[in-house]
C-alpha cells in the first residue's frame, strides 16, 4: 500500500460508505418485506419513520461519493512519484489497469443510481398515498449492494498498490496509432477519421440537445412522453456520451492542452483546470436524459403522472442547459486556441 | 407551466452558461498571460514548440517554433551557448544535440509555418515522419 | 425558493440555539485544528525541500562503500567536467558535528557556489577561515557577526603527558537570515578547504554535483558509469522522489493515526449534535402539527449540521494558521521536523493553500454528515401529536 | 383488524360536509402490551362553515379524536373522510400537505417557537411553501392587524400576554387561509376579557365561513355553537344540535 495522506483519507471514506451501505441494504429490504403486510396504525407510522432514515443516510452516502469521486483521482495523481514510469493519472491506472477501469466505470454508474433513487423519492413525495413506497425499497436495497462493492473495490485497490512497481506512462498508449481510440473510429470511419471526429461530437450532442428540446416542447404541450421517447433520449444520450469520449481522446484533449500528439483525458484534467467543468457539466448532461428514463419507467402511476411529468421537464431542462454549456466551453477553447 | 416558472429557469440557465462561458475565457487568458512571447516575431510561445536558447554573457531567450529560433541563431550563433528545445509528445525539455528532428507536411505554429517537429525519441520521430510524409534532419542549431 | 427558506431557517436556527452550535462547531475545530496544522507544516516543509532539490544539481557523484555513500577524491570533478552535456561540476562537503553541544551541519562548497535561497542578515560569503552560520546556532552560541568560533579543535597527541591539542578557529563573517528555511538553522558555511579540514579528509569531498544540459542525465550517467563502477550516481529525479515518498509516506502514516480521532470524532458529533435537538422535540412538533413536511424537517437539520461544518472548517483553519504563524506552532513541530524542539527556534515553515484548505472542508462535512445523521433523523420524526401535549 | 388499504374514492358525498369519521377506533401500543383505547367506534360528520363543540371530562379522548381530525395522527380502525376523500391511507407527506392547506390549530398552550418575533411565529407556515421573506412579513401584518396586534409584531413570545399570544397562534392558524380551525381547550388560559375577544374573533371567522371545531369543557362558547358531540370514556355519548 502506497501510505500517505490521499490514501487513508479515501479508505477512510470507502470504510464510512461501506459501514453505512450494510444497515441501509438491511433496512430497506425489511421496510420492503413488512410493507405489504397489514399494518396497525403505529406500525405504519413506525415504517414511514425508519424510511426517513433510511432517505438521509442514502442522500449522505451520495454526498460521500460525489465528494470522494474527483478525490479518487487526486489520490491516483499523489502517487504518481512512487510509481516509476508514471508521468499522469493514466500512469498509475496502469499499474491495476482491469481494476481502476472497473472503479472508474462502476462509480459514475453508483453516482447515477443513488441520484435516480433521490428522485424517484422526491417523486413518491408528491403523492398522496406513497404508491412507489415497496418499489423504491427494494431499488435502495439493491443500489445498497453496488455501494458496498464499489466501497470494498475502493479498499482493495488502494491496499494493493506497492511502491517501486513501474508502468508504461500514457505516451506510450495515447500517442501511437494503435491506441483504443484511434483504432475504433480507423476502422469505421477510415484513414482520415480525425476530421470526422469534431463533426461527429457536434452532430451528436446537438441531436441529443434537439431531442431533449422536442421532449420538453412535448411536455409544455400537457403530452406525457411515449415511453418509447424517453427510450430513445437515453439510448441517444449513451450514444452521444461514446462518441464524446472518443472525440476528446482523439481531438478536443490534444487541442485543449496544446500537445497535438497527446491523447491522454488525465494530463487534461491536470493542464487545462476548466476540463473539468466541461466533464463534470458532460456526465450531468447524459445522466439526466436516462435519469428520465428511469423515472418514466419507475415511477409510472396514476398519482404520479402530474408530478411526473415535472420531473422529466425539469431533468430535460438541466440536460439541456449541462450540454449546451459543456459545448459552448469546448467551442470557445477551440476557436481561441 | 407558469411564467413565473419559466422566468427563473430560463434566469437559471443564463446563469450556468455565463458561469461555464466565463470559466472557459478566465482559463484561456490566464493561460495566455502567463505565456511567454517569441523573441523573434512576438508571437504567444505555445509550450510545447518553445525553444529557448542560452546566450554565453547574456541571458536566455525564447522563441516560439524551430524556425524562427533557426532565424536568430544563423545570424548570432557565435553567441549561443547551449539550445534547449521541446519534445512535441511529451512537452519535456532537452538539449537541441540529444533531440531528432523531423520536416513533415504538419504544420505546427501557423504564423511561422513552421514545420519542423522535435522529438526526444526515435521511434516516435520515425513514427510521425512515415504518417506525415516527413523527413529527419541533423540538427539545425549545429554550434561548429 | 422553497429550499432557500430552509436554508434561511436553518440559519436562524444555528443563531438561536447558540449552545448547540458553539458545542457542535468547539467538537469539529478541537478534531480538525491539530490535523490541519500538522498538514500545513507537513506541505511547508515539502516546499522548502523542493526548493532546495530544485536549487541543487542535475546528478550526485559519490563513491561506493559498503553500499553507502563513500567520499570521492575533489580532482574527479575536473575530469567529470569534460563528459558531453556536463556544464559545472561542483565538489561539496558536508556532514554533522557537534558544536557548543548542539548538533549542526557542517557545509563546504566552492566560493561561487552560494545557493539563492540562502540570505544573509548581514554579512558575507565565508573566505578562507571564516563562517557563516544559522540563525538558530548564532542564538543557542550567543555569538555575533565578527567574533571567533572554534570547530573541531580536538586533542591529537600527548607529548609528555601533555595534550597537544589542535585549534581551528573561524571568523564569523555572517549570519543567514531566519527567512533562509529550516535548513540553514543548524547550518555553519564555510569554503571546501575548510570543511574539509575540519574533517580531515584532505583531497577528499562527500559528493560531487553536475550541472548538465537538460536531456543528457541518461548519457552523463552512462558516461560515469563507464569511467568508474564504483561511482554511485543519483539524479535530481530520484532525489525528489524519494523527498515525495518519504514526506508522503510520513503524511501517511500521520493521517492514518489521525484516523482514530476521526473515528472518535463520528460518535461525539453523533451526542453533540443530538444535544440541543431533544430540547426542540416541541418546536419540531409545532412545526410538524403547522404543516411542516417530515422530508422538510430533515432538510433543515441537515442545513443546520451543514452549516455547522463550513463555520468549523474555516475556524479551524485560522486557528492553526495563528497556532503556527504567530506562535510559530510550539508542540506540533515536532512532529513534522525531527529536533525541532517543543518551542522551535527558527520560522516553523507551513502552507494551508490548497491541501489544507481543501481537507479541512472535506472533513468537517464527511463528519457532521455521517456523525448527524442519526441524532437528525431522531429529531424529524417527532409526531406533530407532540404539539398537543 | 381492517387492513389501511387505500380507498380514495368519494364514498356518497354531500355537498356541505367538510369531515366525516366512520366508525373510528384509536388504540395506542395496538398489537403490544399494555394497549390503551383511546376512542371507541366514533362516527360523527362536520359540516362546512359550522362552528362544533367537542364536549366531556378530561381523558373523554377530545384531544386525541382532535389529532386524529387535524390529521396529526392516524386511527387505528375505521375512515377519516375529507371532503369525502378517505385520508386513512395518505402518506405521512400527504397528511402534512394537507394540513398546512386545509387546516389551522391553535393549542391550548399557544406553542409560539420562542425567541422568534410575533410575525414570524405567524408566518412559519409559509416557510416551507417557498414565499419570500417579504411575502411572509406582509401576509403576517394583514393578520396581526385584523387581530390588533399590529404594535406588537416584533415581539418575542415571552413579551407578550396570554390573550396577545393567543391572537398570534390564531392568526398562524389563519396564515394559509384553511378551511377549518380546529381550537384546543382555547379559553382554559386565558382571561375573562380575552374570552370576550376570542368570542368576537370567532364570530368573525364564522361569519368568514370558516368552519371551527372546539374541543373545551367551558360552556361560555356553547351559547354560540351550531352542534355539540358529548364524548365520555372514548365514545360519542350525545349530539344536540343548535
Amino acid at each position: 500500500m502506497i501510505l500517505n495522506i490521499y490514501t487513508i483519507i479515501m479508505m477512510f471514506a470507502a470504510a464510512l460508505t461501506g459501514v453505512l451501505a450494510v444497515p441501509l441494504g438491511i433496512m430497506s429490504f425489511r421496510i420492503f418485506q413488512k410493507w405489504e403486510k397489514p399494518l396497525y396504525a403505529e406500525e405504519r407510522t413506525d415504517i414511514e419513520n425508519r424510511s426517513y432514515l433510511l432517505l438521509l443516510t442514502a442522500a449522505v452516502i451520495l454526498s460521500l461519493k460525489l465528494l470522494t469521486w474527483p478525490f479518487f483521482y487526486v489520490t491516483l495523481q499523489s502517487y504518481i512519484p512512487s510509481i516509476r514510469g508514471a508521468m499522469c493519472i493514466f500512469g498509475v491506472t496502469q499499474f491495476y489497469p482491469s481494476m481502476s477501469s472497473a472503479l472508474q466505470l462502476f462509480k459514475p454508474l453508483v453516482f447515477f443510481l443513488i441520484g435516480g433513487w433521490l428522485l424517484l423519492n422526491q417523486l413518491d413525495r408528491k403523492t398522496e398515498t406513497s404508491p412507489l413506497f415497496r418499489k423504491k425499497f427494494l431499488f435502495l436495497h439493491l443500489i445498497s449492494f453496488m455501494v458496498l462493492i464499489d466501497s470494498l473495490g475502493d479498499l482493495m485497490y488502494f491496499t494493493g498498490f506497492n511502491t517501486g512497481s513501474s508502468v508504461a506512462c500514457c505516451t506510450t498508449f495515447f500517442d501511437v496509432p494503435e491506441r483504443a481510440t484511434a483504432v475504433l473510429p480507423l476502422s469505421i470511419l477510415g484513414e482520415a477519421y480525425e476530421k470526422y471526429m469534431l463533426p461527429s461530437y457536434y452532430t451528436m450532442n446537438m441531436s441529443l440537445l434537439a431531442l431533449m428540446g422536442v421532449s420538453y416542447r412535448g411536455l409544455q404541450n400537457n403530452k406525457l412522453l411515449p415511453p418509447w421517447m424517453t427510450i430513445a433520449g437515453a439510448i441517444l444520450a449513451v450514444l452521444t456520451a461514446v462518441i464524446t469520449i472518443f472525440a476528446m481522446f482523439e481531438v478536443i484533449a490534444p487541442e485543449l492542452m496544446g500537445l497535438p500528439y497527446h491523447h491522454c483525458i488525465y494530463c487534461m484534467w491536470q493542464y487545462v483546470p476548466d476540463s473539468v467543468l466541461i466533464t463534470a457539466l458532460f456526465i450531468i448532461g447524459i445522466f439526466s436524459p436516462c435519469w428520465a428514463l428511469l423515472l418514466n419507467i419507475m415511477g409510472r402511476h396514476s398519482e404520479t403522472d402530474a408530478a411526473l411529468k415535472g420531473y422529466i421537464m425539469n431533468l430535460y431542462f438541466f440536460g439541456i442547459i449541462s450540454t449546451g454549456a459543456s459545448m459552448l466551453m469546448v467551442t470557445i477553447h477551440l476557436m481561441l486556441k | 407551466m407558469n411564467g413565473h416558472t419559466m422566468n427563473r429557469k430560463s434566469i437559471l440557465a443564463a446563469i450556468i452558461i455565463a458561469f461555464s462561458v466565463a470559466i472557459s475565457l478566465i482559463t484561456i487568458s490566464l493561460q495566455r498571460q502567463n505565456a511567454p512571447v517569441c523573441h523573434y516575431d512576438g508571437e504567444n510561445i505555445m509550450p510545447v514548440y518553445e525553444v529557448d536558447i542560452e546566450q554565453k554573457d547574456r541571458g536566455v531567450l525564447k522563441f516560439c517554433s524551430v524556425y524562427c529560433a533557426l532565424e536568430w541563431f544563423k545570424r548570432n550563433n557565435t553567441k549561443s551557448a547551449f539550445v534547449t528545445v521541446t519534445d512535441e509528445l511529451t512537452g519535456e525539455k532537452l538539449d537541441a544535440s540529444l533531440a531528432f528532428f523531423v520536416e513533415s507536411d504538419v504544420i505546427s505554429v501557423a504564423a511561422t509555418r513552421n514545420r519542423m517537429h522535435v522529438f526526444k525519441d526515435k521511434h516516435h520521430a520515425q513514427a510521425h515522419g512515415k504518417q506525415y510524409n516527413g523527413k529527419s534532419v541533423l540538427n539545425p542549431f549545429n554550434m561548429n | 425558493m422553497k429550499h432557500l427558506n430552509i436554508l434561511y431557517a436553518a440559519a436562524g436556527n444555528v443563531v438561536r440555539h447558540k449552545l448547540r452550535s458553539v458545542v457542535v462547531i468547539l467538537c469539529l475545530v478541537a478534531v480538525l485544528f491539530p490535523f490541519l496544522s500538522a498538514i500545513a507544516i507537513l506541505e511547508g516543509v515539502k516546499t522548502q525541500s523542493r526548493i532546495s532539490v530544485s536549487e541543487g544539481a542535475d546528478i550526485y557523484v559519490t563513491m561506493d562503500m559498503f553500499g553507502r555513500n563513500g567520499v570521492i577524491p575533489i580532482e574527479m570533478a575536473e575530469v567529470m567536467k569534460q563528459i558531453p552535456g556536463v556544464t559545472k561540476a561542483v565538489p561539496r562537503a558536508i556532514g554533522r558535528i557537534y558544536i557548543g553541544g548542539k548538533l549542526a551541519v557542517l557545509l563546504g562548497i566552492t566560493d561561487d557556489e552560494k545557493p539563492s535561497s540562502l540570505n544573509f542578515i548581514n554579512g558575507s560569503l565565508p573566505k578562507a577561515g571564516e563562517i557563516v552560520i544559522g540563525r538558530g546556532l548564532a542564538e543557542h552560541l550567543n555569538l555575533e557577526v565578527g567574533e571567533e568560533l572554534n570547530i573541531g579543535t580536538r586533542v591529537v597527541a600527548f607529548i609528555e603527558n601533555e595534550p597537544y591539542i589542535i585549534k581551528k578557529m573561524y571568523h564569523v563573517s555572517g549570519i543567514f537570515d531566519a527567512q533562509s528555511g529550516i535548513w540553514a538553522s543548524n547550518l555553519v558555511l564555510m569554503s571546501i578547504d575548510d570543511a574539509v579540514s575540519v574533517f580531515e579528509m584532505e583531497d577528499f569531498a562527500t559528493d560531487i554535483g553536475l550541472y548538465v544540459r537538460p536531456g543528457y542525465e541518461a548519457a552523463v550517467s552512462k558516461g560515469l558509469q563507464k569511467m568508474n563502477p564504483f561511482f554511485r550516481i543519483q539524479t535530481k529525479g530520484l532525489v525528489r522522489t524519494y523527498i515525495e515518498r518519504g514526506f508522503n509516506m510520513k503524511g501517511g502514516i500521520f493521517a492514518a493515526l489521525y484516523v482514530l480521532a476521526f473515528a472518535l470524532t463520528i460518535p461525539a458529533i453523533l451526542v453533540t449534535s443530538g444535544f440541543g435537538l431533544s430540547g426542540r422535540r416541541k418546536e419540531i412538533g409545532i412545526l410538524k402539527a403547522t404543516g411542516w413536511q417530515t422530508h422538510e424537517v430533515l432538510e433543515m437539520v441537515f442545513f443546520e449540521n451543514i452549516m455547522l461544518a463550513l463555520i468549523s472548517a474555516p475556524s479551524a483553519l485560522v486557528l492553526s494558521f495563528v497556532w503556527i504563524k504567530l506562535f510559530n506552532a510550539p508542540f506540533i513541530a515536532p512532529l513534522f521536523i525531527p529536533g525541532a524542539g517543543s518551542i522551535p527556534p527558527f520560522p516553523v515553515p507551513s502552507r494551508f493553500m490548497p491541501l489544507p484548505f481543501v481537507f479541512s472542508f472535506f472533513f468537517a462535512l464527511l463528519l457532521t454528515m455521517t456523525g448527524s445523521i442519526y441524532s437528525t433523523w431522531r429529531a424529524a420524526i417527532v409526531s406533530p401529536a407532540e404539539a398537543m401535549k | 383488524m381492517t387492513n389501511i388499504r387505500v380507498r380514495s374514492q368519494e364514498s356518497g358525498v354531500r355537498r356541505d360536509e367538510l369531515i366525516r369519521c366512520e366508525g373510528v377506533w384509536k388504540i395506542y401500543n395496538e398489537g403490544r402490551p399494555h394497549e390503551v383505547q383511546a376512542l371507541a367506534d366514533v362516527s360523527l360528520e362536520i359540516k362546512k362553515g359550522s362552528f362544533t363543540i367537542l364536549n366531556g371530562p378530561s381523558g373523554s379522548g377530545k384531544t386525541t379524536l382532535l389529532a386524529l381530525l387535524g390529521t396529526m395522527d392516524r386511527p387505528s380502525r375505521g375512515g377519516i373522510f375529507m371532503k369525502g376523500k378517505d385520508i386513512t391511507g395518505f402518506s405521512d407527506t400527504a397528511l402534512s400537505t394537507l394540513r398546512r392547506d386545509s387546516i389551522g390549530f391553535v393549542f391550548q398552550n399557544f406553542n409560539l417557537i420562542p425567541r422568534l418575533s410575533a410575525w414570524e411565529n405567524v408566518s412559519t407556515p409559509l416557510i416551507p411553501a417557498g414565499v419570500s421573506e417579504k411575502g411572509r412579513r406582509d401576509r403576517a401584518m394583514v393578520l396581526l392587524e385584523k387581530l390588533g396586534l399590529a404594535d406588537r409584531a416584533s415581539h418575542a413570545p415571552e413579551e407578550l400576554s396570554g390573550g396577545e399570544q393567543q391572537r398570534v397562534a390564531i392568526a398562524r392558524a389563519l396564515i394559509n387561509n384553511p378551511e377549518i380551525i380546529i381550537l384546543d381547550e382555547p379559553t382554559s388560559n386565558i382571561d375573562a376579557e380575552a374570552t370576550d375577544i376570542l368570542i368576537d374573533i370567532l364570530k368573525n371567522l364564522k361569519s368568514d365561513s370558516k368552519t371551527l371545531l372546539v374541543s373545551t369543557h367551558d360552556q361560555v362558547l356553547r351559547p354560540h355553537a351550531d352542534t355539540v358531540f358529548e364524548l365520555k370514556r372514548g365514545r360519542l355519548a350525545g349530539i344536540t344540535h343548535d
